[in-house]
């Protein structure tokens, strides 16, 4: 059934969808609608066995939906910005744990200032979480996200958290076309959970998380790396699944939009890559040869992909709406990093771009299209890092 | 593309009447996006909110800098705030008035080619009881720009609004779209 | 991989049994790394024989973390959860929500019961606020704070339970007296501000009390709370012998009396509210961790304890 | 062999791990502490005087490890395998039955 709904409260019937069980949440803007929605739920009785608990903080939000997923119930939260740093130290202790918890980051700028408006920084400071990273471009993948990110988390050569991510305001609040399956169809997609271990077993009793020594504790990280490479196979047979189910295809966690046979391409995460192919659409009228590289999943990070598409373009303009301190923006800074070892070598320049929230617009994308060009056809990058935009 | 920007103040359901008018022409199979201003704006204050309509899935993100059509739910911001900023040429004003068409033009910076009046508040007072006029409003759109029919407005105001309520609601639109006024300038 | 599946039974005789003022049955096994003497590891050992394994344990960081066993090996014939210092409280509050997702029976009698056991910094400091939180949202839950009076698993540093006048590597008692500063924080009060149905003190010292107290909060409905007093012979610099000895003292002389609160009623246990306390005096003797105490400082401490169980056997005479 | 865990202490293993395949996915735990011999802890290992015992079970109710067991006749033992020699049971002991001593090694 399509409906028109906000990037919020898509995420919150796709976890209603998904049949989640339990639900710890602290308020926040611009997250709070999706609570706000799955309360509505409950109190108008159309969901069952769902536990709601409404914390005292975001730390308790995921200690809650650990202590939930390591009863063996499907847990989700969602959070944004503060709230996100805020459990940052138990994020570590799902994807540690192996607990498939379902999180929804709205993306928010970090204060201060104060900003509750749009920037990835917030969800990029915790690439290192172990939790996977989808970004959503519009509400459609926010809702297909939620979904797929249960049955990638519970995939049993995975076990990990997943982070689905959308912007503020852009998406959670901006209302759009939203496709959802019948419920029936989503029960087949994502059957009940089974966990990997639960502490309901009382004959054969575990101790999850005990102290690991030197001489184990390595071996158990590995096995999170490892996960996390098993997860891109995963990712891609359940993005194909979801395609062939509901008619959108997900198999690729980079989606390559007119790269063939671009002279280079836009590349760049979440909702500011839809008003990028609208420009590259604009901008191929106008005779440029351009893309667009969507990196949908930045955890795995899609070294394979990028290298593909890497090998055949000239240039790669990198688009961060996010911005690591003392070194650059985030996506370049993997991006770059990923292709140093590889005989790929596009000329690659990082423009930084709508940090809290400052609106990016089709002609931006034209600005920066006229810049790459020139680069290239100099072959000599003018700056590697660019404030774009900047008031100097 | 049609990209419709709503003036109204926070507490008069600008940001519903963007919704409503999404979720009207959907249901005409177009499609659509809704969005306030990004704002923390409170209770009172000035607040815009937007919708696109299009044929084509709408992949743009960003904010309405040139509306094609603006619709203004409180006479008194057309002293406070420039209605018409960044107006296509061609463009489509829409403002709940008492005020005479030479009234409102004289306020407004720059001359629309059609600008349609209606007095939505009276009409709201009357048909609801209160003074909110976003679902008045959508009335006098359906008539002044013909995106949508009105029939469409009525179902789409149903469906935010259950019960007697949204009937209410429903019949304070149509009555709008009787009762507005349109001069092509 | 090798499970190994074990329902402990302890081989004692049938007869003998009956005689036990405790359960027979062992669910906490030895060979746990707890320091000699250590009352926490006594504490488990009685939950555990109240509860055997229907029980759910959550452990933050602190002693138990290690008593609980190094991984592969667990110390519990029960599930357990280690988890983040702080974070007890919401833990326990997510299993609780998840067990009743999935229609498990959680607390009564064959219920679940759903154990949050954390030290006396993990409750009274980090763990404050989601200790709040879980007693708050009424949870079908049981938080134990084991006190032991500081930060023993970080190597013996004050906690706002630490007595004041007490020694702790970071209140050492050098030439200008520094010593703990603050008198010992009533955690059971802000916990009784929650108004939940039942909490109470214990100590290890008297174990069927404790495990009456076990029962009445796995029979009443909502969160429960004990704080339980357990002597720690490292911290407290006290002979590894001597643990129920002390824990014996703390209660005979007023300093840790043994009460419930139960639906609004204040109920004392122990000792007993019509005849004098023993000197705190005797208490603090066997310990190192006084020895930096003057006079006054013993006089300041005595006297907090005798106006503290003055205002519990008001509170017992007024809420009855 | 009759102590506290009984069988179940034979039946205790050493788990070693050579291989990241040997590992479980995730940290949980795969046996018990039984493993684990806390008695040569001990400085001071308890001897019991049965002429002196009660049978009265204060030190089993006591023992922080547990490694006090009660035998066929009733009467206590102390399975020293775990027995870190602490010294409560001696403490508590109300006829003082049971005493520390230097453990010889």
């Amino acid at each position: 059934m399509k409906k028109v709904i906000s990037g919020n409260y898509a995420a919150a019937y796709a976890a209603k969808h998904a049949r989640v069980e339990v639900v710890a949440a602290y308020p926040i803007t611009p997250q709070t609608s999706i609570i706000e929605k799955i309360s509505e739920f409950i109190a108008n009785g159309e969901v069952e066995n769902l536990q709601y608990v409404p914390v005292e903080s975001e730390h308790s939000a995921m200690a809650a939906c650990i202590g939930a997923s390591a009863t063996g119930a499907r847990a989700f939260t969602a959070t944004s910005a503060q709230g996100l740093a805020l459990m940052h130290e138990m994020l570590h202790w799902a994807s540690g744990a192996r607990l498939p918890i379902v999180m929804v980051d709205v993306n928010r700028a970090m204060a201060p200032p104060w900003s509750v408006w749009d920037d990835q920084t917030d969800s990029l400071a915790q690439r290192d979480t172990g939790w996977l990273q989808f970004y959503a471009e519009n509400n459609q993948e926010v809702y297909d996200g939620v979904l797929m990110a249960f049955k990638i988390a519970e995939h049993k050569k995975v076990n990990l958290p997943v982070m689905v991510i959308e912007s503020a305001f852009i998406l959670s609040h901006t209302y759009d076309v939203v496709d959802m399956p019948p419920q029936e169809e989503i029960d087949e997609f994502l059957p009940p959970r089974e966990p990997l271990y639960t502490l309901t077993d009382f004959d054969n009793p575990i101790a999850v998380g005990a102290l690991g020594t030197p001489s184990d504790y390595y071996e158990f990280r590995y096995k999170i790396a490892k996960a996390m490479e098993n997860a891109k196979e995963v990712i891609k047979e359940v993005g194909k699944e979801f395609g062939e189910r509901f008619g959108r295809d997900y198999s690729k966690m980079i989606e390559f939009y007119k790269t063939e046979d671009a002279d280079f391409v836009f590349m760049g995460m979440g909702s500011l890559m839809g008003t990028v192919k609208e420009a590259v659409d604009l901008l191929r009228k106008e005779g440029y040869k351009v893309g667009a590289a969507k990196v949908r999943w930045f955890r795995p990070f899609p070294r394979e992909e990028l290298y593909e598409l890497a090998k055949n373009v000239q240039g790669i303009a990198v688009l961060d709406r996010n911005f690591s301190f003392g070194q650059e923006g985030i996506l370049f800074n993997e991006a770059k990093g990923v292709l140093y070892n590889t005989d790929a070598k596009p000329v690659m320049k990082n423009y930084i771009v709508g940090l809290g929230g400052r609106d990016f617009t089709v002609k931006d994308v034209k600005v920066i299209a006229d810049n790459m060009k020139a680069i290239i056809e100099k072959g000599e990058l003018d700056r590697e890092i660019e404030w774009y935009g900047l008031k100097r | 593309m049609i990209e419709i920007r709503f003036h109204g103040r926070g507490g008069q359901g600008a940001v519903t009447a963007a919704n409503i008018l999404a979720g009207a022409a959907f249901t005409e199979g177009k499609y659509v996006q809704a969005f306030p201003f990004f704002g923390v704006e409170r209770r009172g204050a000035p607040v815009t909110a937007f919708t696109r309509i299009d044929e084509k899935p709408i992949r743009i993100k960003t904010q309405i800098y040139e509306p094609d059509v603006v619709v203004v739910l409180d006479p008194s911001l057309l002293q406070v705030v420039d209605v018409t900023a960044g107006l296509k040429e061609g463009g489509i004003v829409i403002v709940n008035t008492e005020k005479s068409k030479e009234e409102v033009l004289e306020l407004l910076k720059k001359k629309p080619k059609k600008l349609a009046i209606v007095d939505a508040t009276s009409i709201a007072l009357e048909v609801l009881g209160l003074p909110i006029t976003n679902t008045s409003i959508l009335g006098a759109v359906a008539k002044a720009t013909g995106i949508v029919k009105i029939e469409s407005v009525e179902s789409a105001i149903k469906d935010t609004f259950s019960g007697e309520l949204g009937e209410k609601n429903a019949k304070a639109a149509r009555e709008a779209f009787e009762k507005t006024e349109i001069y092509e300038i | 991989m090798v499970w190994i599946k074990e329902v402990r039974k302890m081989e004692i005789p049938e007869n003998v049994k009956k005689r036990l003022s405790l359960p027979a049955e062992e669910y906490f096994y030895a060979g746990h790394t707890a320091c000699q003497g250590c009352a926490a590891a006594l504490g488990l050992r009685y939950v555990l024989k109240a509860y055997k394994n229907k029980v759910i344990f959550t452990i933050p960081a602190c002693c138990s973390t290690i008593i609980a066993g190094p991984w592969p090996y667990s110390t519990f014939g029960a599930p357990l959860f280690h988890t983040a210092f702080e974070t007890t409280g919401a833990v326990i509050g997510g299993i609780e929500a998840a067990l009743k997702a999935k229609g498990y029976k959680v607390k009564g009698e064959d219920g679940i019961m759903v154990v949050g056991w954390a030290g006396d910094g993990g409750t009274a400091d980090i763990g404050l606020q989601a200790l709040s939180g879980f007693l708050e949202r009424g949870h079908d839950g049981l938080y134990i704070m084991y006190d032991n009076e500081a930060y023993m698993n970080t190597g013996i540093q004050r906690s706002s339970s630490t007595p004041q006048g007490a020694w702790t590597t970071n209140t050492p008692g050098g030439k200008k007296h520094f010593l703990e500063q603050r008198p010992k924080k009533k955690v059971i009060d802000i916990v009784i501000a929650h108004k939940i149905p039942y909490a109470a003190t214990a100590s290890v010292a008297y174990p069927e009390d404790f495990m009456r107290k076990l029962k009445k909060a796995q029979e009443t409905p909502g969160p429960s709370f004990i704080q339980l007093f357990a002597p720690c012979p490292t911290g407290w610099r006290s002979p590894t012998d001597k643990s129920i000895e002390l824990a014996k003292l703390a209660v005979q002389t007023a300093y840790f009396p043994l009460f419930e609160y139960e639906n609004g009623k204040y109920k004392i246990n122990m000792p007993s509210p019509n005849k004098e306390p023993k000197p705190l005096e005797e208490f603090l003797k066997l310990q190192g961790r006084f020895k930096y105490m003057n006079k006054e400082d013993m006089e300041i401490l005595q006297e907090w304890v005798l106006r503290e169980w003055d205002e519990l056997k008001k509170k017992a005479e007024m809420f009855k | 062999m009759n102590t506290l865990f009984g069988s179940k202490k034979d039946e205790a293993k050493k788990l070693t791990f050579t291989s990241e395949s040997e590992y479980p996915e995730a940290p949980i735990t795969l046996g018990t502490t039984l493993i684990n011999f806390t008695g040569d802890w001990r400085t001071f290992i308890p001897e019991i005087d049965e002429s002196k015992c009660v049978k009265c079970y204060i030190c089993w109710k006591f023992c922080p490890e547990p490694s006090i067991y009660i035998k066929e006749d009733g009467y206590v033992a102390v399975d020293y395998d775990y027995c870190k020699g602490c010294g409560i049971c001696a403490n508590e002991c109300p006829t003082k039955a049971i005493t520390m001593v230097r453990e010889e090694k």
